[in-house]
């Protein structure tokens, strides 16, 4: 025992009445580590594209430069980072413990996801159409899918997002709810964060 | 095990919300990825310039949204955020660069092949 | 404890040494076996110089520290500076070195360009003999280029050549592996891979398939034999002879899946000087063999 | 988008048809007949003794840490009787089938499994051993002592800890369903790549085994969150980082390789999945494919995944070791250092798994030099413990042995591990049955160090030891088994021999082939010696009346706590004054001090949630492997709706009022509660509740 010392008179051996830890911060923490969890998820995706992300892996299809269009990506960052910071305007208010204007961040917050969606599934499904579907070669494989998680995590945010518009309303600000609307900011600013890479990564170096 | 009962709005991590640094966030990556935008579609750099740029300014709006979405700092209640960030970051550099190092090197020598260059593609000894 | 552990792998030794000849990995024939050897040796006795004093301590100290032998007690002693910098310390020479030693042989042995075999290549260039090896399911096909003959699970060279064998497959993934000769290297579909070796005696050696590639993966034995150049001569006109032709129509028939119990050989004359490259385009293209159902089951056995 | 497969496929039962059952093949009409008895005895037993309302109270809705932790263990358990099986089945068809003339039994050519049989065999034994025996096993433990080392009442997340174990066990099950209703993998653990391809698997093999992993691992990702959690936020007042036991430091370690690693098994499973579900093209070998990806992407996962499961178990060799030497375990600090050293080398290292890959010098110089640096703090670590025997006072109970024998193969290992990482030795053993013999030593070095922490914890938890003396007859036996099976593995190695044989075709390799199974049998043996030991047990439970610390030699908090350990853990938070608090309170006297007052403690509730989430990823899993799409959509929309459920539930918890934690306590230390009594317990959770 490196730090050996005798007890003496002021020795406590118990603790009574520890709080231990605070909920709040716990969930916040493990939904942190979680979003870490997913970021590895979208890097082994982004090291599947790399890897597939050559004219060989085009097999004969088309190759980046010929199907992302950086322009219309720029609207659609526009339309993910608004619906960012609407909600991230949604906990201010909540922190002014202002429902109404909760839910209207909210509110606003899905819309412009929906936009940035509606772009995205267009332009899948407009490539889909001309037969240059995800099974068209191991570069569309890539493509299609980095797209799509993506996707399904705004989707899932979205669900979350309805959740919370109808739980605010009954349960108030309660711990639960806090919790919840602050691990949905992160989850939600994240989207942006992984939206950026896929930006830079697919839509411009690609370009 | 009893947990906080004071309120829940009193949480640090809901005081740090502050409408003027999301507002900054949205405009700081907007910038950045405008500014990214115009320099790819001028087309005047090579590839290599282009991937460095776009890159740094990636890299800047990246900063920026961890510290003005996310508020990282080093507070009480964002410490282990941002310990475990720093953590995992190099995992994301280790397995984008190791695998783009060892594919680049496999395509070399399993997958270019010599079939363009006619029937004489034995390969020699000293290739 | 320990003793008894020894005391049990006696037999196992006395056994061992009853049939050394079989381990093959102790008796290299080339220069590429025998630098992979050496290797081993190198690295085993390194490693024991730090492995069997630490075996030993443990032994002594858990001896010497029981609790019935009233020894020395020192129930606070759990550190010590100069004692945990060697901990430190020691490993990481013992590493540097054999770090160093490993990259060194690497460049020795490696499959597409060997070091060791860089200066034979470079003085006598007609002692390299190219062969393409293809893995089907569940064969191995030789293709001799420059002498314009082909065949099945045999491997036929002359002593003093050097073998540089291009290697690829039509379906699924394999490794390619002769002990004593050639180390082992992936053989994938789409994609060439490279193996050298030198063969510097004469003899018989089996070579094998060593990843899993399905139902047939146990059977995909190729006898590799060196042989005289007169020898070899003799052979290749004896493989030149055969009425059987590989054409690409004809390697997809042999490319079908098929076990081919016992390993029986066969010859092909006149193959498709390009069949190599047809090969690899097509599995780029998309080119698939696939397995029938009836090799996919788990009841009855069907290999004959 | 649906990929063409082949056979008929119904809308109502997808490719799911009686002929799917192998019900004619005797080895399987055997295993189902056991395994059908087991189950009936099982039921019929828990009906009989009207135990159904207290397995369902007790056990299935429990958000106890310990019990979680004990049901983790038990899952592995089955599952490493399972896994020992297929082992067995592999040594015996490879010592039947050696030599040209090999004799055919029960319909197969030679030895007594057809290929395709014999492929699924050694497939289901890897994936089982390392994903559903091993991972849960040191889970349990996990689960069991880390919450009671640190000093805290529970996990961070209870209900998600039962979330968690049920996702592992609902992917047991389905590789379990796997034996009866269809075929498994037949691709080896690693999953093969183009193998498991649609083309070359056509079957529901590959899909039963990619589910089964992508279900666990989505259960391991959320119990590696709940684990870093705990350890950063629970600990009690006093402990600062470095008085944490080591064990807790290699939980911490190897949950932030769970956490990391897990992701990118799932991105490569799901990018498989793609292929074979959507026809996309990751890993075909035509149409832009790029098989070595998958691979890449495995092994990504694969290698870090190794010391998943080594890390935790140089934990307990750490307390083990210090507890039967009577001392602090040497270098505590150099020893975290190695723990996080090896953590992070294990990211850099993954390509030694393919050097044969092609991949060129520079490369392989690389990653050969990465792996060796492994063996620094590797070998730091055995330095230490080397220097916690000098000047102990050893004893030699069961763990000890344990240890000690872990420790003779972790040795064994680092020094066959240091050969495969310089690639001109990997060309000649690798894909031989020398690497088998290698992994085996370290895996073999977990299990030792997994019976060491049984027996170490079990009468913490249970209120009695385990026999000493059947315990080291099965400790000698087991020892014995392993010294044999793998000498003789790694002299085939040095002959040549590959691995995945179903039949050896070299007569050369007889003498050693029987050698192994010389070895199965002792291990069979063993196995038979560990049920007499558990049976001994039990019989002989109430001879002993165990105190809170039954080994009086142990040094950490988790001792401190009554045997066995209340529901609630600490009746008052302790307060930790130094690294090995136990140790301390000891020496000065004090580790029967009790708290002065009782107050209330907050409990959480249990929850029916997990197990029926658990049983509907298990149902989306089995439709998704035989391609019944209205009935994965429906489990699936199961799944959502019970999370959304559970996030309006506004149960939150109850509290224990002093006057019955006191009455608990006071029953403890008299022996009036022991562990087969917890149906008070429970009584105190249902008083509570009223208030």
């Amino acid at each position: 025992m490196a730090h050996d010392t005798a007890p003496t008179a002021n020795t406590r051996l118990f603790r009574p009445g520890y709080e231990g830890h605070n909920q709040i911060s716990a969930r916040t923490l493990g939904f942190w580590l979680y979003m870490l969890s997913d970021a590895l998820l979208f890097t082994a995706l982004f090291a599947a594209y790399a890897v597939l992300d050559t004219p060989m892996n085009a097999a004969g299809g088309p190759i980046a430069s010929q199907i992302v269009n950086p322009v219309e990506g720029f609207w659609q960052t526009i339309a993910i980072l608004g619906s960012v910071t609407s909600y991230s305007l949604a906990t201010v208010a909540m922190k002014n413990g202002n429902r109404g204007g909760t839910a209207l961040g909210i509110v606003a917050a899905i819309a412009l996801a929906v936009v940035f969606l509606a772009f995205g599934v267009n332009d899948l499904t407009t490539l889909a159409a001309h037969g240059d579907g995800m099974d068209r070669s191991g570069y569309l494989s890539a493509y299609f899918v980095l797209i799509l998680t993506h996707a399904i995590h705004m989707g899932i945010g979205i669900l979350w997002m309805l959740v919370m518009l109808v739980q605010i309303p009954r349960y108030g600000f309660n711990e639960m709810v806090v919790a919840r609307m602050l691990n949905l900011r992160m989850f939600w600013q994240f989207q942006a964060t992984v939206w950026v890479c896929v930006y830079v990564y697919v839509y411009m170096i690609g370009a | 095990m009893a947990g906080s009962h004071s309120d829940p709005l009193a949480h640090p991590e809901v005081r740090q919300g502050s409408a003027v640094r999301y507002i900054a966030g949205f405009i700081s990556t907007v910038v950045l990825m405008g500014a990214a935008l115009v320099v790819t579609m001028r087309h005047g750099l090579d590839y290599q310039s282009l991937v460095e740029v776009v890159g740094g300014l990636a890299a800047l709006a990246l900063l920026s949204q961890a510290a003005l979405f996310y508020g990282l700092d080093i507070s009480r209640a964002q410490i282990w955020k941002g310990v475990s960030l720093i953590l995992t970051v190099p995992l994301f550099i280790i397995t984008v660069g190791l695998t783009v190092w060892m594919f680049q090197s496999l395509d070399q020598r399993t997958m270019v092949m010599p079939a363009s260059n006619a029937a004489a593609s034995q390969p020699t000894l000293l290739q | 404890m320990r003793l008894k552990s020894y005391l049990t792998l006696l037999p196992v030794l006395a056994l061992g040494a009853c049939s050394s000849g079989d381990y093959r990995l102790f008796h290299p024939i080339n220069a590429i076996a025998t630098q992979e050897w050496h290797a081993t040796i190198v690295d085993t006795v390194v490693m024991l110089l730090i492995i069997l004093p630490v075996l030993l301590a443990i032994a002594i100290f858990g001896w010497r520290y029981r609790a019935n032998a009233n020894a020395a007690y020192d129930p606070d002693w759990s550190h010590n500076t100069v004692l945990e910098l060697l901990v430190w310390g020691v490993p990481f020479v013992i590493v540097a070195g054999l770090g160093l030693y490993s990259v060194k042989t690497i460049y020795a042995i490696e499959p597409y360009k060997p070091g060791l075999l860089q200066k034979q290549a470079s003085t006598d260039p007609q002692s390299v003999l190219n062969v393409d090896v293809i893995n089907t399911d569940w064969q191995w096909v030789f293709i001799y280029p420059d002498q314009h003959i082909a065949t099945i699970d045999e491997l036929e060279v002359p002593k003093g050549s050097i073998v540089k064998m291009r290697l690829t497959s039509t379906s699924v993934s394999n490794d390619i592996y002769i002990p004593q000769l050639a180390p082992m290297i992936a053989v994938m579909p789409g994609m060439r891979t490279l193996d050298t070796f030198d063969a510097p005696a004469l003899g018989e050696y089996t070579g094998f398939a060593a990843d899993f590639s399905g139902a047939g993966f146990s059977w995909m034995q190729f006898a590799t034999h060196i042989v005289s150049q007169d020898d070899f001569n003799t052979w290749v006109h004896k493989a030149a002879s055969s009425p059987n032709q590989l054409s690409y129509a004809a390697f997809q028939k042999v490319a079908q899946p098929h076990v081919n119990v016992g390993a029986k050989v066969s010859y092909f004359s006149n193959p498709d000087p390009q069949l190599f490259n047809k090969v690899v385009a097509a599995a780029q293209a998309g080119v698939v063999y696939p397995v029938s159902s009836a090799l996919t089951k788990s009841i009855g056995s069907n290999e004959k | 988008m649906q990929l063409q497969v082949p056979g008929p496929w119904s809308l109502l039962l997808g490719r799911l048809t009686l002929d799917q059952i192998p019900y004619t093949n005797p080895i399987l009409q055997v295993t189902f007949a056991v395994a059908a008895l087991i189950g009936l005895v099982i039921v019929g037993a828990v009906l009989y003794y009207k135990k159904v309302g207290y397995l369902w109270r007790e056990w299935l809705t429990t958000v106890d840490h310990k019990k979680i932790g004990v049901m983790y263990i038990i899952v592995g358990l089955v599952m490493l009787f399972r896994g020992f099986a297929d082992g067995l089945l592999i040594r015996t068809q490879q010592v039947l089938a050696n030599g040209p003339h090999a004799a055919g039994y029960i319909g197969a050519t030679h030895g007594f499994l057809p290929p395709f049989h014999f492929d699924q065999v050694y497939s289901a034994h890897g994936t089982i051993m390392i994903l559903f025996a091993a991972t849960p096993i040191l889970t349990g433990f996990q689960n069991i002592v880390v919450p009671l080392q640190i000093g805290a009442r529970d996990m961070a997340f209870p209900y998600m800890n039962a979330v968690s174990l049920w996702l592992t066990t609902a992917a047991a099950v389905l590789v379990m369903i796997s034996l009866f209703v269809g075929d498994f993998s037949q691709a080896g653990w690693v999953g093969l790549i183009p193998l498991t391809e649609l083309p070359y698997s056509p079957g529901v093999g590959v899909d039963y085994w990619m589910w089964a992993i992508q279900i666990s691992s989505v259960g391991t990702t959320l119990n590696a969150i709940n684990m870093i959690v705990t350890i950063v936020d629970m600990r009690a007042p006093g402990m600062t980082w470095f008085r944490m036991p080591v064990f807790s430091w290699t939980t911490l370690s190897t949950n932030i390789i769970g956490l990391t690693a897990f992701p990118v098994l799932g991105v490569a499973l799901a990018l498989l999945g793609a292929d074979r579900y959507l026809g996309t093209h990751f890993f075909t070998a035509g149409m832009g494919g790029n098989l070595m990806l998958y691979t890449n992407l495995f092994w990504i996962w694969g290698h870090p995944e190794v010391y998943f499961l080594i890390l935790p178990t140089f934990g307990v060799l750490s307390e083990v070791i210090p507890a039967f030497s009577q001392k602090p375990l040497f270098g505590y600090v150099t020893m975290v250092a190695a723990t996080f050293a090896i953590a992070g080398i294990s990211w850099l290292v993954w390509l030694h798994h393919f050097f044969t890959m092609g991949a060129g010098p520079d490369i392989n110089g690389f990653f050969s030099v990465a792996t060796m640096l492994v063996g620094i703090p590797t070998g730091v670590k055995v330095f230490n413990w080397m220097f916690t025997l000098y000047r102990g006072r050893i004893t030699y109970t069961v763990p000890m042995l344990w240890a000690m024998f872990g420790l003779f193969l972790l040795l064994v290992g680092g020094l066959t591990g240091m050969m495969l990482a310089i690639p001109a030795i990997n060309y000649t053993v690798h894909d031989s049955v020398f690497v088998i013999a290698h992994f085996h030593c370290m895996v073999l070095m977990v299990v030792c160090a997994g019976f060491a922490g049984v027996t170490y914890w079990f009468p913490k938890l249970f209120g009695f030891k385990l026999n000493e003396c059947w315990g080291k007859a099965f400790f000698w036996t087991f020892a014995v088994g392993t010294v044999t099976v793998f000498t003789a593995m790694f002299a085939l190695g040095f002959e040549g021999e590959t691995r995945r044989l179903d039949w050896t075709f070299n007569t050369a390799w007889k003498p050693m082939l029987v050698v192994e199974e010389v070895g199965m049998i002792i291990y069979v043996l063993s196995l038979a010696l560990f049920a007499v030991m558990l049976v001994v047990s039990i019989r002989d439970r109430n001879k002993q009346k165990l105190a809170a610390d039954p080994w009086e030699t142990s040094r950490t908090l988790e001792w401190l706590t009554p045997t066995p350990i209340p529901f609630y853990n600490y009746a008052v938070t302790p307060q930790v004054n130094t690294r090995d608090e136990l140790a301390w309170r000891r020496k000065y006297g004090m580790e029967h001090t009790k708290p002065d007052a009782y107050e209330d403690i907050h409990m959480p509730s249990n929850s029916g949630l997990p197990v029926i989430l658990g049983a509907l990823a298990g149902i989306w899993g089995f439709a998704m492997i035989w391609r019944i799409w209205w009935l994965a959509a429906i489990s699936l929309l199961g799944v959502v709706l019970i999370v959304i459920i559970r996030s309006f539930d506004k149960n939150a918890g109850y509290h224990l009022q002093p006057a019955e934690i006191e009455a608990m306590e006071r029953d403890l230390s008299i022996g009036a509660i022991t562990a087969e009594q917890p149906d008070r317990s429970h009584h105190i959770i249902t008083h509570a509740e009223a208030h």
